[in-house]
């Protein structure tokens, strides 16, 4: 199992390595990554908002929804260790009071 | 006015109760179950009020913050994701009514918690059905993933491992989604799908683009526990508490399902492609060896949770095998088991804790004879297991029937042979249970006597179930016609246009 | 051709005792309420379908149309003369069965007898919407309606017995079922309209020889199955262990003929007799009905327990069936409709026999039945005359569908297929005349003293044992079955008979 | 959690570092406009402050300075502070988040400007009470609160 | 070019970390070593350019999530198998 | 000729997937729980590391805008990916933290965060 494991490691390496020709050179400045709407961002992002740090226009207002979601995230998981952590620990302390499957 | 919002205005009360449940359950706990209730009630609404309006006047296109498209974020909604956002809230708002009295019972003194988590998981599950941006989505698949990892933590003694299995093979899927968005993202420079879709067509060539769509399915793959990925679920459903199963059996896969169609049928472009790798029947190959497996394992299963967890792995196959298919038919068999199983499951997951509520136990052991102690909830489980298995003319048997269809469009033999047949093995433990249930046992079993119907929130959630599952089947063309036909994308109707429709 | 006409009374007919299972269930605990639903629904069921049959007679079809249920195909009713003649001997004989039902269950002391009510209902229901489907999917779904709610009933003893008679039938059912999910779902891909048409619907055009092949084996495996025809038949002996009424009525009558009801429809309705000859399946078809006949009869001889050598028999004579459908020949299908017919009342006279020996005296074995005949005259003289029927003797009316499928054998240039009739009628002579020869000329004087059943059964029996008698004397005498069954031959072979 | 130290040189140390991260904090976030930082930076740097009081002085001496139970209120603060404005922004007539459509009477560049203020002290705030809150459930100091 | 070459120094020093933190077998120091590829990893992320993402992987990947490793680790057990 | 142009053009991205592959190699076979999490953390930082490494411009600066340098598109990095690791980076400290609280209470439960013998301890509950 472990060795098989292994094995399919390496093929997923070999094989990302192989997608890796074709993506566009290291520090190419005309990659499409950096073309389309990144252009816009840098841009327009000081004249949309007076603020000149454009990733935080970014984060902040072009995907703010993305932050939004961002943050609820951060409160899942502060909701989540909560609810797993005091639960469980005064259950246990308690003793189970139905059994389980 | 208000519906041009109204993709956001389905996620607003979900997080409002999110917040507010805490907030108030601080002081009174018996507040926190009304609190639910109610978001979910206004959820209801605005996702059944969205469906109409999709169906009216076309998909909705809502710009978050104002931006344009490729600049900001969109939420796109059209029919198929208003489709299946009611789905979400019409089990969510059952699951709810049934929690009321059995979360107290099965995790007492977390309610509060409880909802709350529960309700962000919608949040996020929505938040993936609605969202037209790539990034985004990832944003939902970890809101939704993380409360499902704390929701299965809390239940039996062995939840928290199984969490925790599922947690390192869940990460491990939504990284490979963010993978497969980042090569996406490098080649194309956009993140909204509808832009990096026109931008797609030339890029089939590209190995980057090609392992992205791997990657892509590999990451949803793992989040709807499709075949080989599965190893997470059954576990994490077992002793996860049966209140928390019920709500993240039916919807979590299917939503991942939904979202993998997206992916393939309308960013990818699944026909470009199977011109290069074969993706989709190697898709179909993992449903079809799934539906096999998960239906043998779950004949062997002593404990109805960790049967009915196999049996999921088996159904969310079938959803697989239509989405390698990749015809229009096999499609809306695809989508139409989205609904279908997630009712399907809802159903038989509630009577299941109804049964570890009112016995203690789940195992089949505690079945026998319990048809008459329990004749409503059971009406329901029959009814249910009848459309799992397949039978006419419950929507189980219509969701098989338009993969049969959409094989034989394609003259996939195996597939047609599968999924016609694969209802034995369905049937095998499925008639072993009901006759468990109706009639005594022979080996000297204990009866499981004095017990009877749980509280009728706990019923009533059940029955309304039942009823869907017989209406659905019966009216099985309307959802078709008038949802899920019109929302396949149109390259491929057009394709299969002289066949089916 | 026939004239259609749009009405609802086809989907009353059905949904009738649907709407009587909750009122059974809800009653459960006061017998007498709950056994009046059974029998108001019997009544209006069958009158429902007597109403229709003016309408038959004068070529009119009634149908509804109900709604889409999947592209292009709708969930249809549509009265043929078929399927009412089908509808017409299950409703009918419901009423019977409800009476003798009442009287069965009070005797024997049958627990649950609520579920067994609401399940019976449930199965008629089904079985109508059988025969009353006007296309191959709406069959399908009734189909599959009747194996599950006969499940019940076969497991209904709750004995180890039963379990394992249960489970076998459904392993036989089930994919059973699954082989015509399949049929129809090739044919809907195929010609999208299924719609039943006396001829048959497929050509073939549609596919290579091999597959069409193919797809009539598998739909022949589908309604074989209910149809017993060997080697599919080893469930309906089995099934033997549910209460003699369901066995009478179910396992003599509904299920066992909506299984050869559906060799009548695929063979008639969806293949038609040119394609048959087209790909050259009907001799196979003929030879498998005939080998079951013979084998069937032969070991019903072996059979000591009388229920399951009535069951051997039913198999036998469902294959008398299939063997006229299989000939394509005019008289051999007014053979095979008549025997349809027939061979219900004289079976579901036997069943009731059987069953009123059992419920006074507990015995299910021929050898202990010595003399019986004596306690029980009127059963005993009505069973002498059923088995005399299925025997083939004129006079009943089991001769007349012998007949008629004997002059289709010839038509069809199929003498052997003549002599196997006429062998089996003298093995099915060699395993009831026994029967009555111990039942009335055997002394036993230990016999305990019993007398007749209660009237609520007798009565039944009774009745059906005239029929059959009046039948075989005046085939055309009130519902004109000869009539009709000659009417569905011509449309199906295109020929008079 | 951990117990008390007795260094007197970590103890001293972190008394006189806690103020400085924490104002080096509200700086990143409200700088977080013309430089590289913002709220998640920001919030992060204030959660730390206060984890480092925990760990260092330990959990008796910390608590003071900010009581466990207010870590999920901190967090719930946060997180409606982010929705509270992108729903104000909606009330007033513009799609969620749509800062230039916020009741200020500013002209709409600035809006945006204040809008990502305000969004940012909410992920700020958030990010802070949950990490802290993580942090005590962690080390069982939330059972007590 | 110097960022280059500062750039590849930082990669190989984040895979020697990644290696050790993988391969240490008291958990403590094993957290530690996480922290510590944060921290080079934070460096890449300035020397590629992305101030911001350095700043954040600094104080929350190598800062908080090292914390967090640290109180978990204390509260369960300091030794691993492997 | 490709495996050239892939070492001399895209030897970063090589190390992102080598970082990417020994994250998942923790992950995967790592029997220690907590190894599996420091798994986890590495891979995530991979992907991160792969976003990053690819909004690199030669030439060009952080995207803070400066007003003497203007504002055209080639002298700023691409801000995208900064912004979207943002979220990443957070999102993986959550699932850390979630995590964690798993392991104490599995640690709590079973004493052990050792996978074989956490599944010997298993065993022995049923």
């Amino acid at each position: 199992m472990k060795a098989m494991v292994q094995v399919l490691l390496i093929l997923l390496g070999v094989v990302l390595a192989y997608a890796g020709t074709g993506l566009p050179e290291f520090g190419d400045p005309h990659s499409p990554a950096s073309q389309h709407v990144s252009n816009h961002y840098i841009e327009h992002a000081y004249h949309d908002s007076h603020t000149p740090n454009i990733v935080t226009v970014m984060i902040a207002d072009y995907r703010s929804f993305d932050t939004f979601g961002e943050t609820v995230v951060v409160f899942t998981a502060g909701m989540a260790c909560l609810f797993i952590l005091r639960g469980l620990r005064r259950r246990d302390e308690e003793g189970d009071p139905v059994d389980h499957a | 006015m208000i519906d041009a919002h109204l993709p956001i205005l389905v996620l607003i009360p979900l997080f409002l109760g999110a917040v507010l449940v805490p907030a108030v359950g601080m002081s009174r706990r018996s507040l926190a179950y009304p609190t639910a209730l109610l978001s979910l009630a206004a959820t209801l609404g605005l996702a059944w009020r969205q469906l109409v309006v999709v169906m009216d006047s076309g998909t909705i296109r809502y710009r978050v913050a104002g931006w344009e498209p490729p600049y900001g974020i969109e939420l796109y909604v059209d029919l198929l994701s208003a489709f299946v956002v009611l789905i979400i809230a019409v089990i969510a708002m059952l699951v709810v009514v049934y929690a009321g009295s059995a979360v107290k019972r099965e995790i007492p003194g977390q309610e509060v918690g409880f909802f709350s988590v529960m309700l962000i998981m919608l949040i996020g599950l929505n938040g993936m059905v609605l969202t037209g941006d790539l990034f985004n989505l990832y944003v939902f698949f970890e809101v939704s993933s993380l409360s499902g990892y704390a929701l299965m933590a809390v239940g039996g003694r062995k939840a928290p491992v199984a969490a925790f299995r599922y947690l390192i093979l869940g990460t491990v899927g939504a990284s490979c989604y963010l993978m497969g968005v980042g090569y996406l993202y490098v080649l194309t420079g956009s993140l909204n799908m509808m832009d990096v879709a026109s931008l797609a067509p030339q890029l089939s060539e590209n190995p980057a683009f090609l392992i992205s769509a791997v990657l892509m399915v590999v990451g949803l793959g793992l989040k709807m526990a499709l075949f080989p990925m599965h190893l997470w679920l059954p576990d994490a459903y077992t002793y996860a508490s049966s209140t928390a199963t019920a709500i993240i059996a039916p919807v979590m896969t299917k939503v991942s399902a939904y979202v993998l169609i997206r992916m393939l049928y309308f960013v990818y472009g699944m026909e470009r492609l199977e011109t290069v790798i074969p993706l989709g029947s190697v898709i179909t190959w993992l449903g079809l060896t799934g539906v096999v497996v998960g239906s043998i394992m779950a004949i062997a299963q002593k404990d109805a949770k960790r049967m009915l967890a196999y049996s999921s792995v088996a159904q969310v196959a079938y959803i697989g095998v239509g989405i390698g298919l990749g015809t229009p038919l096999a499609l809306v068999g695809a989508l139409l088991h989205v609904m279908n199983h997630a009712a399907m499951k809802c159903c038989l997951f509630l009577v299941t804790g109804s049964v570890f509520r009112q016995t203690g136990s789940t195992r089949l052991d505690s079945f026998n004879g319990i048809g008459r102690r329990m004749p409503l909830t059971f009406l329901g489980f029959t009814v249910a297991a009848l459309a799992m298995v397949g039978i006419p003319p419950t929507n189980g048997f219509f969701s098989k029937w338009y993969l049969v269809l959409g094989g034989l469009q394609k003259d996939a033999w195996a597939v047609v042979i599968v999924v016609v047949f694969s209802g034995l093995l369905t049937g095998a433990y499925f008639f072993r249970l009901l006759a468990r249930i109706y009639t005594k046992p022979t080996d000297g079993q204990v009866e499981t006597t004095a017990i009877g119907e749980p509280p009728p929130a706990m019923v009533a959630p059940v029955l309304l179930l039942a009823a869907m599952l017989l209406l659905l089947g019966l009216f099985n063309h309307w959802v078709v016609g008038n949802i899920i036909e019109p929302a396949l994308p149109a390259a491929l109707t057009e394709r299969f246009s002289q066949a089916g429709f | 051709m026939d004239q259609l006409i749009e009405s609802w009374r086809p989907l009353y007919a059905i949904v009738v005792s649907l709407v009587a299972i909750p009122l059974i269930v809800v009653s459960g605990s006061r017998p007498n309420l709950r056994e009046f639903w059974t029998l108001a629904a019997a009544f209006a069921k069958a009158g429902l379908v007597l109403s229709m049959l003016p309408w038959v007679l004068n070529g009119v079809q009634p149908y509804s149309r109900l709604w889409e249920i999947t592209p292009g195909v709708e969930l249809s009713l549509r009265v043929d003369t078929l399927g009412y003649v089908f509808a017409l001997v299950a409703s009918c004989l419901w009423v019977l069965t409800s009476f003798y039902s009442i009287g069965y269950v009070r005797g024997a002391k049958e627990h649950k007898q609520t579920r067994y009510f609401a399940s019976f209902a449930f199965a008629v229901s089904s079985t109508i919407g059988i025969a009353f489907s006007g296309n191959l999917l709406t069959f399908l779904i009734f189909f599959e309606m009747l194996t599950l709610a006969t499940y019940p009933l076969v497991i209904h003893k709750e004995t180890a017995a039963a379990r394992f008679a249960a489970n076998k039938y459904l392993a036989y059912t089930l994919p059973a079922g699954m082989c015509l999910v399949f049929v129809t779902a090739w044919c809907v891909s195929k010609v999208g309209n299924v719609d039943f048409v006396p001829g048959g619907f497929l050509d073939s055009s549609l596919g290579s020889i091999a597959e069409l092949r193919w797809v009539f084996l598998l739909a022949m495996l589908a309604v074989g199955v209910k149809a017993g025809i060997m080697p599919l038949h080893s469930w309906l002996p089995a099934a033997m262990a549910a209460p003699t009424p369901v066995s009478a009525l179910l396992h003599a009558v509904a299920v066992v003929k909506a299984g050869v009801f559906g060799v009548l429809r695929i063979t008639g309705f969806v293949f038609g007799p040119d394609l048959l000859r087209d790909i050259g399946v009907w001799t196979a078809l003929a030879w498998v009905a005939g080998i079951t006949l013979t084998v069937a009869s032969l070991l019903a001889i072996r059979q000591d327990n009388l229920k399951r050598r009535l069951a051997y028999s039913t198999v036998g004579h469902l294959s008398y069936i299939v063997l006229g459908a299989a000939m394509l020949t005019p008289a051999a299908w007014t053979g095979s409709v008549l025997h349809l017919m027939f061979h219900a009342t004289m079976k579901i006279t036997l069943f009731f026999c059987a069953g009123a020996i059992y419920v006074r005296t507990h015995k299910e074995n021929i050898s202990d039945m010595h003399g019986i005949g004596r306690q029980m005259p009127f059963t005993m003289a009505a069973f002498a005359i059923g088995s005399l029927g299925l025997a083939g003797v004129p006079g009943v009316n089991g001769f007349v569908s012998k007949w008629n499928l004997a002059v289709g054998t010839l038509q069809a240039d199929q003498a052997v297929f003549m002599i196997l009739l006429l062998v089996s009628g003298v093995l099915n002579a060699a395993y009831f005349f026994p029967i009555v020869r111990v039942a009335f000329f055997e002394k036993n004087d230990e016999f305990p003293k019993f007398g007749e059943a209660s009237p609520l059964m007798v009565v039944p029996l009774g009745i059906t044992a005239i029929v059959s008698i009046v039948l075989g004397v005046a085939p055309n005498l009130g519902v004109h079955a000869l009539d009709m069954a000659r009417r569905i031959a011509a449309a199906v072979t295109g020929g008079a008979a | 959690m951990i117990t008390r130290k007795d260094s007197v040189i970590l103890d001293v140390v972190t008394r006189i570092m806690v103020p400085f991260i924490q104002i080096f904090a509200f700086y990143v976030i409200f700088h977080g406009h013309y430089s590289p930082g913002g709220g998640f930076q920001g919030g992060a740097l204030l959660a730390g402050s206060v984890l480092l009081q925990r760990i260092v002085l330990g959990r008796d001496r910390s608590l003071p300075g900010f009581p466990v139970k207010w870590g999920v209120p901190f967090g719930v603060i946060g997180v409606l502070l982010f929705f509270g404005t992108g729903l104000l922004a909606q009330v007033m007539g513009g799609n969620f988040l749509q800062y230039d459509a916020l009741p200020f009477p500013m002209d709409e560049v600035w809006l945006r400007n204040t809008g990502i203020l305000l969004v940012e002290i909410g992920v700020a705030f958030a990010v802070m009470g949950t990490l802290i809150a993580i942090f005590d459930e962690l080390s069982g100091a939330g059972e007590e609160a | 070019m110097t960022p280059t070459v500062l750039i590849f120094g930082f990669f190989v020093i984040a895979t020697v970390a990644a290696l050790v933190a993988l391969e240490v077998r008291d958990l403590l120091a094993a957290s530690a070593v996480l922290s510590v590829f944060s921290f080079v990893v934070a460096l890449l992320y300035v020397s590629l350019g992305a101030v911001d993402v350095g700043f954040n992987e600094a104080v929350l990947g190598a800062g908080v999530t090292g914390v967090l490793f640290l109180v978990a680790v204390y509260h369960t057990e300091r030794r691993s198998g492997d | 000729m490709d495996l050239e142009a892939l070492i001399t053009g895209r030897w970063p991205y090589l190390f992102t997937v080598v970082l990417l592959i020994i994250g998942l190699r923790g992950m995967l076979l790592k029997s220690n729980f907590v190894k599996k999490l420091i798994g986890m953390n590495i891979f995530q930082g991979a992907i991160i590391l792969f976003y990053v490494v690819h909004a690199y411009k030669l030439g060009a600066t952080v995207p803070v805008f400066d007003k003497h340098l203007g504002e055209h598109a080639d002298l700023y990095m691409n801000p995208i990916p900064h912004g979207l690791m943002l979220t990443a980076i957070v999102v993986s400290v959550a699932t850390t933290g979630v995590a964690l609280a798993l392991l104490i209470v599995i640690h709590r439960r079973y004493g052990t965060l050792e996978e074989g013998l956490l599944l010997e301890k298993l065993r022995q509950d049923d």
